[in-house]
């Protein structure tokens, strides 16, 4: 169990940078989901911590030793990959038991992490197929339950729901929060997807252009965000963002409530696009020239064209620098 | 639509084939053939056939010794083959500086018939010291440029997380190419096994070259000199022949695909 | 601190991949260097020379040349031997081309007779020489037998021994081994074309023998190519089959240059002039894939650049 | 199970039963090879000739010389050890000039063990 420091990490390509300068501190045992929309240099990111992609600079420590020139394999790091990088030519049980045959692991102790783990992930009854016998969701978890049996120090996670469909990335999300409760250990987990980063992190990092955005958690991101971008990435549909003279004003859809009294609504236009989505309805609407999407009950707004007036709590309203895009 | 009937192109192609098995049933009926294989007329079915030329083969001349040392030849080229050219070929799969001159180097070697090298080649197998042994013969069939190139290919196929997972799994870079990338490359692997085993199983005139003694004359070698010694006098040349033949029929037979796939593979990207 | 201690290790790490990659490269660059490029280098300095394995190298520039091109008959031989060698290519290619058309089409037991034709390629070449040799033979030969019950002759006909017909019948073996190469080529090539270019020329109204001069054969440009390469690389390769037919026999109608190669060297050891030989014969070869590339559009046949 | 499907490849599979033939067969030329050649001379009526001369003729490229003789025992057998052949011509004949035709031996290895059929021999011609 350890805990990650990051300090001043760059990593460039020659002329071009991609990571600028990251620090983060990662509490042992803790969920990091690192978030940001692709290219934003999430992954090598995380290809640097495993130590499958070189430090320009800066220094990276796990379990408070620094690890920057060590190979992958002394890092004690257990990665699952976007397409599961499953050993075609081995079978479920050999691919969980590779790494372990080549760290000195005796044959019967490989055998009860195997079992143990492959029952942890219900797999148990397909250890002996092939990785091409099986289903997405099943290569899914052998990929997990290759990294658990290793019991390293930390879990990296590299996109592993992106290539499963809607329905199992639901599914599969709920099987790694619940695999978490059991199997507490450092984790680093890559999405491009908000929700997934919101549903599974303690903490957040939100990272745009190689640059850390946001640190916190999923509350404090959601409630607080820290710049324009985290503002607009986090939360679906995204914050609307209302341009007052030196200020951006940002409000959430699901923060925009029907308009009764009699004072001035805090803003008010046509709708022009009517999503009943069954619990709620998503209306967007022109406010002088500006799209904004509000949440609202359903059969309040039957169909575009009518004239709508909302209104919000001013402890839901952000406030942003226009120049910069941080908050105010 | 109007279909062109499909029997002319049989009957072409049933022609066609006949004509190219024809020198194949002829050796093979003369090496069954039991007295005067000069008889004329020649019989279309060998006159009361027999296996004997076959045994006689294998005693009118060295043969054992022939085929055991074709055997080592082809195997060194094998095992030469498949060690040099995976690691050549991994190596090409990464990025260093001087890459792309090391694979035009490589590419323009191609091009250099291994014949016009003869003079100079025997001048320094003879200044290595290696003439007239198995090493020698072997030595400039240890590797293939397009099986090189077949290994790189392949390899640069596999996804680059599975190697990624490998490293994170402990692997260094030996044994990423031994445990992840070769078995993932089994044709590759078929493919450079076969062409190395026809090229230096039939290989002829560099073995000519530079054995001196006739122990160490591989099955071409002794083809040719049991024809230059003993003459066409008898069947048992023709049984030599079969006996030759077969392994490499064989093994394209079992092996049709890989070999078409690398023979082609290989010149096209030559 | 950090950063420049970093930095050492990333070149060390830096040096220690280029030396895995030099190892990895090194045993098969090797074996290129002694037996490709050396020998290259070395075969035009031992051009240049008077040398033998018994008495240094004397420089005499380009005598040796001298004497092949104005003393040297042999050598005229050799080099128009080579030279109808390979100017025969081109009917093994149209007859491959031939056959490939037809095991291309949907016949049915396509498979079998590609198999078939292709056989003979991967065979012993000095076997096949033996095979040849047995075929033409005057008393039990196939080919003699034939043409006897046939009465096409009356007497048998000694085609190896024969001024005339040795050269032919050496260059119909080779054809026979070869052929199914070609095919293979050509068959590959054809297989690379996009199907929907004939269904539009179809439904354009193409005739099939425009379809076949101005869709295949464009687009076939590369494999021919290549097939035109490997005719001229086999008059090099082709040693074997002469050296077991008729050893450049008969006086020399059938005289290659690589064996004239060989036997200068071998036979005479006469590597010096052997050498030149080679240089002569590797310059043809250059020249000739330089003209059939030119030939066939440049860019080795193919249309993309 | 699984584990031995790799068996049954056709690369793995044609060499294995090539090795297997191969070493049974060099095992069956190992218990068979004491060059042993067996046989009896009879006469005209089939009755056993004692005495008689058997001659082993090996060849020799195109002709054939006498390599070794023999004399049938007094039930008419005869018997040749440590034959290093595979090839030759067998013939007996007897004092009074009696003579069997040549037989052709052709053996499927050096030495093999053979058990031939009887010479039988032909009264002298005139």
């Amino acid at each position: 169990m350890a805990g990650i420091t990051l300090r001043a990490v760059r990593k460039s390509f020659g002329e071009v940078a991609v990571v600028h300068g990251v620090d983060l501190e990662i509490a042992d045992r803790e969920f990091v989901v690192f978030v940001g929309p692709s290219g934003c240099g999430k992954s090598t990111l995380l290809r640097m911590i495993a130590g499958l992609e070189d430090i320009t600079s800066g220094e990276i420590s796990i379990d408070g030793r620094v690890v920057n020139e060590l190979d992958p394999k002394d890092r004690d790091v257990a990665m699952v990959f976007q397409d599961y990088a499953l050993y075609p030519h081995m079978t479920v049980y050999e691919n969980m038991a590779f790494s372990m045959r080549y760290r000195g692991v005796a044959k019967d102790e490989i055998r009860r992490r195997v079992g143990h783990a492959a029952k942890i992930l219900d797999i148990e009854s397909l250890v002996a197929r092939m990785p091409r016998q099986l289903s997405g969701g099943q290569r899914q978890r052998v990929a997990m339950g290759r990294a658990i049996v290793r019991d390293p120090k930390v879990f990296l996670f590299d996109e592993p729901l992106s290539n499963l469909d809607a329905k199992l990335r639901v599914q599969m999300r709920t099987e790694i929060k619940r695999l978490r409760e059991r199997v507490a250990t450092t984790t680093i987990y890559v999405t491009h997807d908000q929700v997934e980063a919101m549903t599974l992190a303690d903490r957040i990092v939100i990272l745009n252009h190689g640059r850390i955005e946001q640190i916190g958690t999923p509350e404090e991101v959601y409630d607080t965000p820290a710049t324009v971008f985290v503002a607009g990435f986090i939360g679906a549909p995204p914050m609307n963002l209302l341009p007052q003279q030196d200020v951006l004003m940002g409000v959430r859809p699901e923060h925009l409530v029907w308009h009764s009294g009699s004072e001035a609504p805090f803003l008010s236009g046509r709708a022009t696009v009517v999503e009943p989505l069954g619990s709620d309805t998503l209306v967007s609407l022109d406010v002088a020239g500006t799209q904004v999407i509000a949440r609202l009950p359903p059969k309040l707004v039957r169909r575009a064209g009518e004239e709508v007036a909302l209104a919000a709590d001013p402890a839901n309203i952000h406030y942003f620098d226009r120049t910069t895009g941080n908050r105010r | 639509m109007r279909r062109a009937p499909s029997w002319p192109r049989h009957a072409i192609m049933i022609a066609v084939s006949v004509l190219m098995l024809i020198p194949f049933y002829w050796v093979l009926k003369t090496s069954l053939t039991g007295e005067n294989i000069y008889a004329y007329p020649p019989r279309i079915v060998p006159v009361d056939p027999h296996l004997y030329n076959y045994v006689d083969v294998w005693y009118l001349i060295p043969f054992p010794r022939y085929l055991l040392n074709s055997l080592i030849v082809t195997a060194m080229a094998i095992c030469g083959n498949l060690l040099f050219n995976t690691a050549a070929g991994y190596a090409l799969t990464k990025q260093f500086p001087g890459r792309r001159w090391i694979v035009l180097l490589l590419l323009s070697c191609m091009l250099i018939p291994f014949q016009a090298t003869i003079i100079p080649a025997y001048l320094i197998t003879a200044q290595l010291g290696v003439l007239n042994t198995h090493l020698g013969i072997a030595l400039p069939l240890l590797s293939t440029i397009i099986c090189i190139f077949i290994f790189k290919a392949s390899f640069e196929s596999v996804p680059r997380s599975l190697i990624d997972a490998a490293r994170v799994d402990g692997l260094g870079e030996w044994r990423i190419v031994v445990r992840i990338l070769l078995p993932l490359s089994k044709s590759a692997v078929a493919t450079n096994v076969i062409l190395t085993f026809i090229w230096s199983w039939n290989a002829f005139m560099w073995p000519l070259i530079v054995t001196r003694s006739p122990e160490m004359q591989t099955l071409p070698l002794g083809l040719a000199r049991f024809l230059s010694v003993l003459e066409d006098t008898t069947g048992a040349l023709y049984a030599f022949v079969v006996l030759v033949l077969v392994p490499g029929l064989a093994i394209f037979l079992m092996a049709q695909k890989e070999f078409i796939r690398g023979l082609t593979s290989g010149a096209t990207k030559g | 601190m950090a950063r420049a201690s970093g930095s050492t290790w990333f070149h060390r790490k830096q040096t220690r991949e280029l030396a895995l990659v030099g190892c990895f490269l090194l045993p098969a660059l090797t074996i290129f260097f002694l037996y490709r490029i050396l020998p290259l280098g070395w075969n035009v300095w031992l051009s240049f020379n008077s040398w033998s394995p018994l008495k240094g190298a004397k420089w005499v520039g380009i005598d040796n040349y001298q004497e092949m091109l104005f003393d040297d008959d042999v050598f005229w031989d050799a080099f128009a031997n080579t030279l109808i060698f390979i100017g025969c290519s081109p009917i093994a290619i149209a007859l491959a081309f031939a056959i490939a058309l037809l095991v291309n089409s949907d016949l049915k037991g396509a498979a079998v007779y590609r198999t078939i034709v292709f056989l003979s390629y991967p065979l012993m070449t000095v076997a096949v020489g033996i095979i040849w040799r047995w075929l033409y033979d005057e008393r039990g030969g196939f080919i003699n037998y034939v043409l006897r019950s046939s009465g096409i002759v009356d007497q048998p006909v000694k085609f190896l021994q024969s001024f005339d017909w040795a050269l032919a019948c050496v260059i119909a073996a080779e054809f026979w081994q070869v052929l199914g190469f070609y095919m293979i080529i050509l068959l590959t090539g054809l297989q690379s074309i996009p199907q929907h270019l004939y269904e539009a020329a179809r439904v354009d109204g193409v005739p099939p023998y425009a379809r076949l001069l101005r869709i295949t054969l464009p687009l076939l440009r590369p494999s021919i190519f290549l097939c035109i390469v490997v005719g001229i690389l086999n008059s090099f390769t082709s040693f074997d089959l002469v050296y077991v037919m008729t050893n450049g026999g008969p006086g020399h109608a059938t005289e290659l240059l690589i064996t004239y190669i060989y036997k200068a060297g071998f036979g005479q050891t006469r590597f010096d002039y052997a050498a030149a030989l080679t240089i002569v014969q590797f310059f043809l070869l250059v020249v000739l894939t330089v003209i059939a590339n030119k030939l066939s559009g440049g860019n080795a046949g193919s249309l993309e650049r | 199970m699984s584990r031995w499907r790799f068996l049954g490849h056709r690369f793995v599979a044609v060499p294995l039963a090539l090795v297997i033939l191969i070493g049974g067969w060099n095992i069956y030329i190992a218990f068979n090879d004491d060059g042993r050649i067996r046989g009896e001379v009879r006469d005209g009526t089939g009755a056993p000739v004692p005495g008689a001369t058997v001659i082993f003729f090996e060849r020799n490229f195109i002709n054939y010389q006498e390599m070794k003789r023999t004399v049938t025992d007094a039930s008419g057998a005869y018997r040749f050890d440590g034959m290093q052949v595979h090839v030759g011509q067998l013939e007996a004949r007897t004092a009074d000039g009696r003579l069997s035709a040549r037989r052709q031996l052709r053996l499927w290895f050096r030495a093999q063990n053979v058990e031939m059929a009887p010479l039988v021999l032909e009264a002298p011609r005139g």
